[in-house]
């Protein structure tokens, strides 16, 4: 027999393939619809300059208990009421697909959802939105179009705005398994609050309802869109970008200057001529194998300039500080910030904070809590380069002996985070980022132990008196006996000299 | 000639007087520095390595000269002072009671709970010592610190060794033959220093590392059909097993000979005749038996009285280390001969046991391995 | 600012993220291309009735040393002409998107190969292919064009066939680790070669040249295109039935018997009415909610029958038995097939053999080949079902002491592998796949105890005569001196009274 | 009344020639059946616990009526035999040249390589025997199908015990008085059956679990103030130590108390003088103490002497399990008191040590403890 060959559409694949985005099973499912949510209501609000306010409720539908309604507001730049349907209702399309630091990346999460919602309960997503520029809000009932990935509305309203109101509103159902991933969930909004110390998160679900207001009113400042690095390219990307540029006029040097980060005349002169290129060619007559010609001098070229973080957007340590110390309520708290590094190309920078004592338990091992671009990564921490540093740390070194009240918290920010796997879960071990994490880490571990030192100095005086007055009775009368004298006698003269000793030492601690 | 013939056979213990006198001496020095507005302390002679030194005359592990002090206004040594003091109260306590504890009922007597408000503000307690390690550990001091050994002070142990031969001591005025014990033995006691050895008719003393092996020694009355003194300490020998060989050796100038199994552990047990431990050199002076030859079995015989190769057991790692450690001994070190037997049970990595030699029959030890190794002077020193 | 937004087509999401695909790296492309070439030509060949012959081929660049080479020709059932360009040059393109066991089942893998072939070597796909019953051959050099997701053909050229050659010649050339993954490729040509006993593959490197005749012309049945079991469907599923059925009076009863697996009359009736639905139903009249309720009850029904296995294809005991002989040369082998079972409504076969002896060598584990739907599963051993089952059994039980020369082989039809993540390489523990492995791996290890057990019983007689013996010397000499005799005559006598006692017994074994 | 007295203080060691008889009778059994054309085979006792029966009215282990068939032709047992009829040789053997080897020296002795051809058509060898426990083994087939000791036999072991008291001992035509030891003790010899026992003056005899607690009361003459035998196995007790104790009770009719640790390794050491292990039932008649009395110390002792919280040991999971397995033992079982006393260790989970009594002065246990609980009849038995 013969076959037959057609085309799927992205919707289609994903429909078939749900397990590659994370939506393996209801617990999952839900948990991920949940992160999907949250993250562009996060990526809506602080990417602009606005401070977050995100609820976030969790229902649980009264006669069909396996479904779940999950409703998610902010106060975000809201989507122009023409872009919605494609929003959320074709896979592939978005706003994210620049270099820039944002939570989302693929332009699939939440489409995901709306898949998963429309086959497990045949119900479509509810959007209300509103951009700060309009004076319209829209509202849809929307499904996806599977086959042929576009959005098919059920339901429309645009109306005039009467308040000030601008945002996002999401709300849909789907079969998912609360009582499995109400844990996570709850870890995860908890663990957003941290990170995002600036926004306000109220979180209702049928365990209640937790409020976690905004500690700071200190906006990190919003990533910019960038350019790529040199060092990343391949012959796609120049052709993309040759492509897209439109100027038949165009040189090879004046190309490279205006498209890639860092180059400016003297560097693209420099690598030209290191390449073995003329730099008045024109970019519109290079021919495919002088691309991979070009593309592999750009990847080798060492004098290249680290990409500058313009793109970036990390928290900051008194931001990391204040989150962790609000979240975790610890006895001690310090956070640093690492300068900006890359790796193939993509910028990052490394955040990481140390938490002490306080309402913080004792445990066995560094309580580790990881981010990338602002999210909290719950699941795979035993493959994460983070816990692979964490335990590498001879932790003794600084004064830290388990079982012990530790918590650790480490940030990465880049314009591609290296995550191991679909689910965006775990960070590879990329040689630059664990280098630049270890020595975060090791900078706030070190100033822990500056803490704990003076901290023990303190007891320590204290010890020393505790300890010699325990023994005097023993010694006292122990020596009276073989000398056949009066016990007391030889405390007072023991009392005495212990004074005269203690004397000589005297310390203060501020913790 | 005798090395201390002066002396011989009497007993060497000091007197219950002068024993309480050095203990009480401790306890008025300390007592003099609090008097005197000083902090506490004690000075300890230093029980390490570092100060132990060999003496190539005498051939002895000897104390050298540090001292540590140690003061009970310091907080890491506070408690060590405590239990010191408190433990010497106890020995003065059983030398004027005239009691003979054991170091466990020293251990059980001292061992008491304190009780107290830490740094911290909470109420806790402590115990004067957790294990007997400690209780141990400045029983030595108070050795080291005094000069006088622990059965001079009256501390009883466990003891194993057993003697036969043609000797006569007198213990608590009675006259005691050891060769009239039968098929018994004398077992000796704790204190060897209070015995008086009144008669020696022996051309030399035979140790046996095997209890069983002087079982069957005994049974077959080898010391009389070869004129010698037969001891046993049935494996590491305790303190007054080494002193009764000491005394033989130093004050009736009697060759020792040692036999032991061809392993690490039995030449390390040869060592301890020798020289001690160098963790407790200050007891070699009077436990030591510098000049004990090391008789076999050697790995060397081996070779030379074809054992068998089914009786050939591999030496395990450990014996291979515990070897290379004792390379490191003076005198071993110093020894051609020991050096050259060291490695070569090293290389071969085999070991055998007495009870090997009986594949040439029952008799060999006593009738052919001994006399002929002491005839030949093929011991090793 | 404001958000710019747009679309993505398919091949740019994964040239962004090819890591998804299994394309992380230089040595993981290299090993994933082999695989998804070799996959499709055994997929053209076998599944239409054609005994494979399979040519691999890998050759270094002369002047570029990270550069690879890579040609896989097939005498498969071949590629229309016109369908080529969409074939290669458009992802998520396809034959295999309807219920039947094959190894390629996304539509991307082979174009995943080409993205990365083109991104780091600028070199397009070769690709010469003819069908039977095409008089042409088409040949073509292409590539994708990423932003729109359609092929570019670079050259192309049909021409009249004068032999009667049918099949596909695929060459491209990519950046490849050679050396970190040649003994990956490696095992799995041979692994395929076990598992395709019908097969001959020829497989060159830079290594030299390894052959796998074909042991057997037996080719297993084809699989062939099913139906969806009614019991794994979702809301979108049944939309995307009913849109393509394309028949306004068909009733619910006459779609449920037309559209789906082990569905007639009786039994459709019966759901219909167990589920409260209207058997004369027009199934065009069904509303949203209906079809969640139908869905939901047809997950629900507990009297569906198991699928049947048309869709499947597997090998057979005798097959699978001479793969393993001709690879792992055993000195014993068997094998077996369990009965058609199915999860979520997915028909899976499993079969299972043992090998012992020979040419394995002792090993302190079980050596486990795995294998799904004819594809050998090299990575993430540690995470498979097979791996959990084999780890749990006492294998003392079937008398096999460690260190032991024994290896198990698990092979899993089914029309849809439950893998763990997109990398195809391992299977999640699902308990109805769980539950028939375990009993396919105990059976066979119960015939390894029967011949264990042959083996030993005809040692035991031989070892009695032995050890009787041994001893006979030490008894005889032993008691002779006791009782002053002669040994001889004592040895004589016990001789004597040895033979009549093995006299009495005899046993053979047949190997 | 004496249990024997007829016999009193006699040696019970069967002759040489009695001795000798018995082992070639068994070797001449096995010819016997070889010569009348039957696969030959030994008849040996069951050592189990299936085969060992309380003997209610003599409160003891014995040997029940069951025997093995091991058969020279059956493969699993075959080396057995062969190792058996080896070993009988070598005794014989050292029987006929009055040798009197350890243990250990057979397991040499018989120790050589057999090589041979195996099923597989290669050339191995194998051991007569590998370790002792094999050689071991098969010693012990031989005395329970002779009926004879191992000691009757001549083969010696490493004997651990000390005695001393008012009693005088005949061996090898010695006489020797234990009352004249001085600070040491006699050491008991591995065959105890050869002495003869001429004078016993006590009122009792105490047996002392631990060496250093032996030395400490004999130093203190304990046993010349209380008119007892006093005895030490330092720790479990070997057989000779055992089979002295037997005698004292049997011949002379001396109550016996056991002095232990309260664990459940004090309570199992009194178990082995009062009536064995189980594994070695067929020994029981003759190292034996059925009427042995447990003197102390006793988890209620805890209670009844006001041991301090610090001394008491807290007992391990193993304790425990020890103590559980005791109360199956029948002379523990059939006795109300002892029932009371694992119950309570296993309840309170902790245990003391002898030493812990010095808690209340050093002379305590000497001056009170013992008196007071022999005069108070507060053993259990």
């Amino acid at each position: 027999m013969s076959e037959k060959y057609r085309g799927l559409s992205p919707a289609e694949f994903f429909h078939r393939n749900k397990e590659i985005a994370g939506f393996s099973n209801p617990s999952r499912a839900l948990y991920q619809t949940v992160r999907e949510l949250v993250e562009n209501s996060l990526d809506a609000t602080e990417t602009h300059g606005i401070l977050p306010y995100i609820d976030v409720e969790v229902r649980l539908h009264e006669d069909r208990p396996e479904w779940v309604t999950l409703r998610v507001a902010d106060n975000g730049i809201g989507i122009p009421a023409h872009e919605i349907p494609n929003v959320f209702g074709r896979v592939f399309y978005g706003s994210k697909y620049v270099v820039r630091q944002t939570r989302g990346v693929f332009g699939l999460g939440v489409k995901m959802a709306v898949l998963y919602a429309q086959m497990t309960t045949g119900k479509p997503i509810y959007v209300k939105s509103s951009t700060r520029d309009s004076d319209v809000v829209g509202e849809y009932l929307l499904y996806i179009d599977i086959s042929r990935n576009i959005p098919h509305v059920q339901k429309m309203r645009i109306k005039k705005k009467n308040k000030n109101w601008h945002g996002t509103i999401v709300r849909l159902t789907l079969e998912g398994a609360w009582l499995q991933s109400k844990k996570r969930i709850e870890d995860y909004i908890r663990r957003t609050a941290l990170i995002s110390p600036y926004a306000t998160i109220r979180y209702r679900s049928p365990d209640g309802e937790l409020l976690f207001e905004r500690v700071s009113k200190e906006l990190p400042e919003p990533p910019q869109i960038g350019k790529y690095h040199p060092k990343g390219v391949d012959i796609e990307i120049l052709k993309d970008l040759i492509r897209r540029s439109n100027n038949n006029d165009m040189t090879l040097a004046g190309f490279l200057e205006k498209y890639f980060e860092g180059v400016g005349e003297k560097i693209a002169q420099e690598f030209l001529t290191w390449a073995g290129f003329q730099p008045d060619t024109k970019v519109k007559e290079l021919k495919l194998a002088d691309l991979e010609k070009l593309a592999t001098a750009m990847k080798n070229f060492p004098k290249w300039r680290r990409p500058r973080p313009l793109t970036l957007s990390p928290l900051g340590p008194e931001l990391l500080k204040k989150g962790v110390k609000s979240i975790l309520k610890p006895e001690f708290a310090t956070a640093v910030i690492r300068p900006p590094s890359s790796y193939g190309g993509h910028a990052f920078i490394v955040e990481a904070a140390i938490a002490y004592g306080g309402e913080i338990p004792p445990q066995d091992n560094v309580l580790l809590l990881r981010f990338a671009n602002k999210m909290p990564l719950l699941y795979d921490e035993g493959v994460d380069v983070s816990r692979k540093i964490v335990d590498s740390i001879d932790w003794s070194i600084y004064k830290i002996k388990f079982p012990a009240p530790v918590a650790v918290v480490t940030h990465v920010c880049s314009t591609k985070i290296p995550f191991k796997g679909v689910g965006k879960e775990a960070i590879a071990d990329v040689p630059e980022l664990e280098h630049e994490l270890e020595i975060a880490i090791r900078d706030v571990a070190r100033r822990l132990r500056i803490y704990l030192s003076k901290l023990e100095k303190m007891y320590e005086v204290k010890r020393k008196e505790v300890t010699i007055r325990k023994y005097m009775g023993e010694v006292s009368s122990s020596l009276a006996y073989v000398l056949n004298m009066d016990p007391n006698s030889i405390s007072s003269l023991l009392e005495e000299l212990l004074k005269k000793e203690l004397e000589k030492k005297e310390v203060t601690v501020n913790a | 000639m005798p090395k201390n013939t002066q002396q011989a056979g009497k007993p060497i213990s000091p007197s219950s007087e002068e024993v309480l006198a050095r203990l009480e001496q401790l306890a008025k020095s300390i007592y003099d520095q609090i008097q005197s507005g000083k902090p506490p302390y004690l000075d300890i002679p230093v029980r390490t390595l570092a100060n132990t030194i060999w003496d190539k005359k005498r051939k002895l592990l000897v104390l050298g000269p540090k001292t540590a002090k140690r003061e009970f206004f310091d907080i890491g040594e506070s408690k060590r002072f405590m239990q010191t003091i408190l433990m010497l109260s106890l020995i003065v306590r059983a030398r004027r009671e005239n009691d003979y504890p054991t170091i466990r009922d020293l251990y059980y007597t001292g061992k008491h709970t304190i009780y107290y408000v830490n740094e911290y503000g909470k109420k806790v307690s402590e115990e004067t010592w957790d294990d007997q390690r400690e209780s141990n550990a400045v029983i030595q001091d108070i050795e080291v610190a005094t000069g006088l050994l622990r059965e001079h002070m009256g501390i009883m142990h466990d003891a194993k060794g057993r003697i036969v031969g043609n000797m006569i001591i007198r213990s608590k005025g009675t006259e005691i033959d050891l060769s009239r014990m039968g098929s018994g033995a004398w077992g000796i006691p704790s204190n060897v220093d209070q015995l008086e050895i009144t008669k020696v008719e022996a051309d030399y003393v035979l140790v046996v590392e095997k209890g069983a092996i002087f079982e069957r020694l005994n049974e077959e009355e080898f010391w009389k059909k070869n004129k010698c003194i037969l001891v046993t300490g049935k494996g590491q020998p305790d303190r007054s097993t080494r002193r009764m060989v000491r005394r033989l050796w130093e004050e009736f100038d009697l060759p020792v000979y040692i036999l032991t199994d061809a392993d690490s552990y039995g030449y390390y047990i040869y060592s301890v005749y020798r020289s001690g431990s160098i963790s407790l050199s200050y007891e070699s002076e009077r436990l030591a038996t510098p000049e004990a030859r090391f008789l076999g079995v050697s790995t060397s015989d081996i070779e030379r009285y074809k054992i068998p190769k089914n009786y050939i057991i591999k030496a395990t790692e450990r014996d291979i280390k515990r070897a290379k450690e004792l390379m490191n001994y003076p005198w071993f070190k110093e020894s051609k001969r020991w050096m050259e037997e060291l490695q070569l049970f090293i290389e071969r990595g085999e070991k055998i046991e007495i009870e090997a030699l009986s594949g040439h029959g029952f008799k060999f030890l006593s009738n052919v391995y001994i006399p002929e190794k002491i005839a030949n002077k093929e011991w090793i020193i």
